[in-house]
């Protein structure tokens, strides 16, 4: 992990208040898994950091894709920065999901909202080792939209809307495939529907994607963590180092 | 430039350290530098048993600062003598012990086991404002931070810093009475109590309601008290809350601290303490010093 | 939208006012936009003779802050009667009168003075960090805190608000006594007393050395003491600390206070009260609430 | 006096950290006096506005110039600003210098450093009414010079530097004209020069411009008051509203 300037060189708006940023700079060759995030400092005016996935990452431009959506004054403050500047940037932090699947084999991938850019990267890497994808995006509306051509260029896609604006009406779980060809499933959004989505697939093995606030976002000030089920270990683990991928039996949400 | 200071059982190289609990164990730090160059490391608060410490959210973003509400969370004082201190003790900096507890006893055994010969100093958090018991109690009554003062005392013949809240009406009496149970040296200041409420939520964003506020927000407080000790108190003081650049630290000198600390900036920069050691020497040209120890107390000549 | 709020002795129409001490008397204000917009206005602290107060610099910057050491300044309550006042009854908002001094007497001979007709309440401010006698001391020690104002409301049969200090341990003791003395309100909170260094003159900016933190950065401490008071005391509060926008109002209205007052934000746009009465209604919509009243302690539900 | 946002419509270095600003916006039109100034919001970040003198006014454009000197974060952070970009400003503020000398008559103008910039707004101003102007400009070295060709246009200029890289070694005291043919001086500079010429110009009777740490800049905070002389009235005054041009009898520095 490492702290750096990064060029912006790519920002637009994609989708109802969803910007796309293309940041260059050496964490681009750092990154080891999808699922990874960087920290970013929005400017001197907001003390934290904030954390973001790595939607994407193109070694070719030596760059990564983040996607974000404005939810309070850091996104809604980042949305002014153009192209060209640079972001104060600390990454790639974080284990990510593994990409351990073998072809021929089946993913499934659950994303809500502003979960979703990280299962993208992931969509790559798996489809890229022969892994069959198929993905149920939630969104809220038709406005909200972003990457539903990107996921169904790599396998098949199921959209949900919270007011059936597209889609199936409903929540992500209420779209999910038949089950019994899942090998594996990975999901990213909010706690709320990742609880959900962990009962609904308690038979499947999978990996959940947690966000929790942060402060150092890189395992030293325990603001992140989380307890995990009995079972495991020292009973808790840090979301910024030691996730923020889990096992669904690991954690309690 | 002569960066050097030395206070009790330490021999500064400079006079810049990163804070208890915004450092862990230093293990992540490790990355973004060579930990041998800071003068000093304070290592997370340690309890007598391992403690899972408060719910989340246990941070939240403030003007200038942030609230925390950790709870002291950390494996016990076993559990950090047996996994984390061998990680930071072949690095050639000295390591200061931050010891907590709920109660008399629990400091005590803290500071008996911890002094092993693993750390070359001792903090003694009676600050704490995220836990029910004991903590901040010790912090804002200046008999019960004697008992807790003299009782470590007795357990460790290790310089013991006191690390003092800026939660009081008055803190100079608070420094006295530290001073009188024979601590060595003064810490300031930890976080004032604070609180965020979510308008959407209409809840504190904190778990625990209230958090510690540290950042440059309390930077001006801990100038005030720090000078006020500064006249009063012979000890030697740790001065933090808020250090972010060289300039900072210059004015926590003249204010009257020995040696500095830097917390939550560690955050926003995971290199901050080396940046600033090496920024030091420039600044305190700048400013016509030619060493730390010139700078002290120089606000009050 | 319904903003308006009832509080001992101020019908007000709506809950924000600027804050003693950071609007004058009104008339610099005056030229920005009506004062009749106003919930109530506080004006700047009567003392019982006119006062020059402190040498400059009386004020300093800080992160998300300011330090002010005015010192009391004003031309005694019988100049402002006679000079001051006469320019801000013709607007329809309630005035109220900051009511400050260094003795027991002086309290009580101002209060007496400025309850002619001419102020809708009062608000005693025995916390005023920035004056050598009196003004703290009332402020920090509970039983002074009674004393003064039992005085007070032995001389005026107006509302009587006691403006508290956060320099304190105990907040909610010191809340309880002037409850117990027969306060009518609270306004929380003053200043926090801090100090700034400039490493350049190697002395404090402040030429009383320490000053008055206001501004963003005390705005976590002020909601923790609100939330505090709040549950443990039954007087309405008026809050304040750092207020900027119409959000931070939604979280002090949660906290506890029934009405706000907004104090440096004043130096950085002149007409910023104005600007956040014309805001709240669209904010309280936004998040749900239909009226001000409604707000009031929601973080507690 | 207005808040208002002023576009940023020229700004460069002039001198070694000395910039020209020039504003525009409807302040320009309310400007009374020479020697008034604008209370300038840097940015979010700093939470006081920083008070600038107004050095020229165009009615033509529409325009109030500024200069000012890094002196700290504050300025520092403006040299950042571009044209096109616009400011919070609160202004004009305070007095200024009377314009009451008649036509034939000689004005003397004291300047030290950053305190400069007001009269030359004064000497145009002076000169206009056909005043004889004397202006001595005292700097700290070559490279601080700025806007000596500027008063050299409107009159007599005599420069001081503290080291002597160009005019008079010294202050601007060591470089006084004849005071006999003198009618009124005018002076702007730090407060211990102010001291100086106040001593040195006893006998003349003149106007001076002082700077002090500002709150509000509008007069209702009390926080940069001065003590006055016994004679004068409440004693004390509020250099941002009642000056910050007073008589040298008036007050006490
Ligand atoms: C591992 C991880 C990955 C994330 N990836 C993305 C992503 O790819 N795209 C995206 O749009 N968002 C992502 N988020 C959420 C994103 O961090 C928050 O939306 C953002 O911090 C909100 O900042 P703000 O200033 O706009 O909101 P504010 O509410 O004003 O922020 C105030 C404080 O709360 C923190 N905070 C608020 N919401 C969250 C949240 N949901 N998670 C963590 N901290 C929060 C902020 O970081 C900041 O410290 C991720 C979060 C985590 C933990
Ligand atoms: C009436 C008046 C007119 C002025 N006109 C000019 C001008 O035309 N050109 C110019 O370059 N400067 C002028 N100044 C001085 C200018 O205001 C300061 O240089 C500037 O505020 C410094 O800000 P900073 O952030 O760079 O410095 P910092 O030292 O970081 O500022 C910290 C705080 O101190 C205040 N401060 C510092 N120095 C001064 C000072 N000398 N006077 C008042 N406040 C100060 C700042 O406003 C700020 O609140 C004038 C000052 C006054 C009072
Ligand atoms: C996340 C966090 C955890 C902290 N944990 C401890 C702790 O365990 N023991 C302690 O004495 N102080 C603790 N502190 C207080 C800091 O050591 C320091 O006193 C305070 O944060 C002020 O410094 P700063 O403004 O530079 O952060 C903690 C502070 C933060 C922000
Ligand atoms: C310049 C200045 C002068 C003040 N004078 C007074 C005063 O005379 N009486 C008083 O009760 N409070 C005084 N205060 C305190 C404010 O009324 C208010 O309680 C405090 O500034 C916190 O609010 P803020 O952060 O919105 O400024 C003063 C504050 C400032 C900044
Ligand atoms: S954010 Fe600090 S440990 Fe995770
Ligand atoms: S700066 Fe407020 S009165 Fe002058």
């Amino acid at each position: 992990m490492i702290r750096e300037w990064m060029r912006i060189v790519n920002h637009q708006e994609i989708a109802e208040k969803t910007y796309l940023i293309e940041l260059e700079g050496e964490i681009s060759t750092l990154v080891k898994r999808p699922g990874q995030f960087v920290h970013v400092q929005i400017s001197e005016q907001y003390f934290l950091r904030r954390p973001v996935s790595i939607a994407d990452v193109s070694p070719v431009k030596g760059t990564i894709t983040l996607l974000y959506k404005v939810m309070g004054d850091g996104t809604e403050a980042l949305t002014y920065k153009q192209s060209g500047q640079s972001l104060d940037i600390v990454g790639p932090g974080g284990n990510g999901f593994p990409v351990h699947q073998q072809r021929g084999e089946q993913a499934l991938l659950v994303g809500g909202g502003i979960g979703i850019p990280p299962l993208y990267y992931l969509a790559k890497q798996l489809t890229a080792k022969g892994v069959s994808v198929k993905s149920v995006l939630g969104y809220r509306s038709e406005s909200d939209l972003f990457y539903v051509d990107e996921f169904q260029s790599l396998g098949e896609v199921q959209i949900t809307t919270n007011d059936g604006s597209v889609g199936e009406q409903g929540f992500v779980t209420d779209a999910l495939p038949p089950l019994n060809s899942i090998d594996y499933y990975y999901t990213c959004g909010p706690t709320i529907m990742l609880k959900k989505v962990k009962e609904e697939l308690i038979n499947v093995p999978g990996y959940i994607s947690i966000e929790e606030r942060m402060g150092c976002g890189i395992g030293a000030c325990f603001a992140c963590v989380l307890e995990t089920s009995e079972s495991c270990g020292k009973g808790y683990v840090r979301v910024c180092s030691d996730g923020p991928v889990f096992r669904p039996e690991e954690v309690i949400l | 430039m002569d960066l050097s200071i030395n206070i009790p059982g330490l021999n500064l190289k400079n006079p810049v350290m990163p804070a208890s609990g915004c450092f862990g164990f230093g293990k992540e730090f490790a990355q973004f530098y060579d930990l041998s160059e800071l003068g000093a490391i304070i290592i997370k608060a340690a309890t007598g048993e391992k403690r899972f410490g408060n719910p989340t959210p246990r941070v939240a973003e403030t003007a200038s600062g942030m609230l925390n509400a950790i709870g002291l969370q950390n494996p016990g004082v076993d559990g950090i003598i047996e996994h984390e201190l061998p990680f930071l003790t072949p690095y050639k900096t000295p390591i200061i012990a931050n010891v907590a507890g709920s109660t008399l006893e629990e400091y005590a055994d803290v500071a008996a086991k911890i002094s092993n010969g693993m750390v070359q100093a001792l903090e003694v958090n009676i600050s704490c404002p995220n836990v029910k018991e004991g903590g901040v109690q010790f912090g804002t009554d200046p008999e019960l931070a004697y008992e807790v003062t003299k009782k470590v005392k007795q357990q460790t013949d290790l310089p013991v810093y006191v690390k003092l809240s800026p939660n009081v009406t008055d803190i100079v009496s608070m420094a006295k009475s530290v001073e009188q149970a024979g601590a060595d040296g003064l810490s300031m200041i930890n976080t004032l109590t604070g609180m965020k409420i979510d308008p959407r939520s209409r809840k504190p964003i904190i778990a625990n309601q209230t958090g510690g506020l540290s950042g440059p927000a309390i930077k001006p407080i801990a100038i005030r008290m720090i000078h006020q000790v500064y006249k009063e108190v012979k000890l030697p003081i740790i001065g933090m809350g808020g250090i972010e650049t060289a300039d900072d630290i210059i004015e926590y000198l003249l204010a009257g601290a020995s040696a500095v600390a830097v917390g939550s900036a560690n955050f926003k920069n995971p290199a901050v303490c080396v940046d600033l050691i090496h920024q030091l020497p420039e600044t305190l040209d700048k400013y016509g010093f030619t060493s730390v120890q010139e700078v002290i107390g120089g606000a009050h000549h």
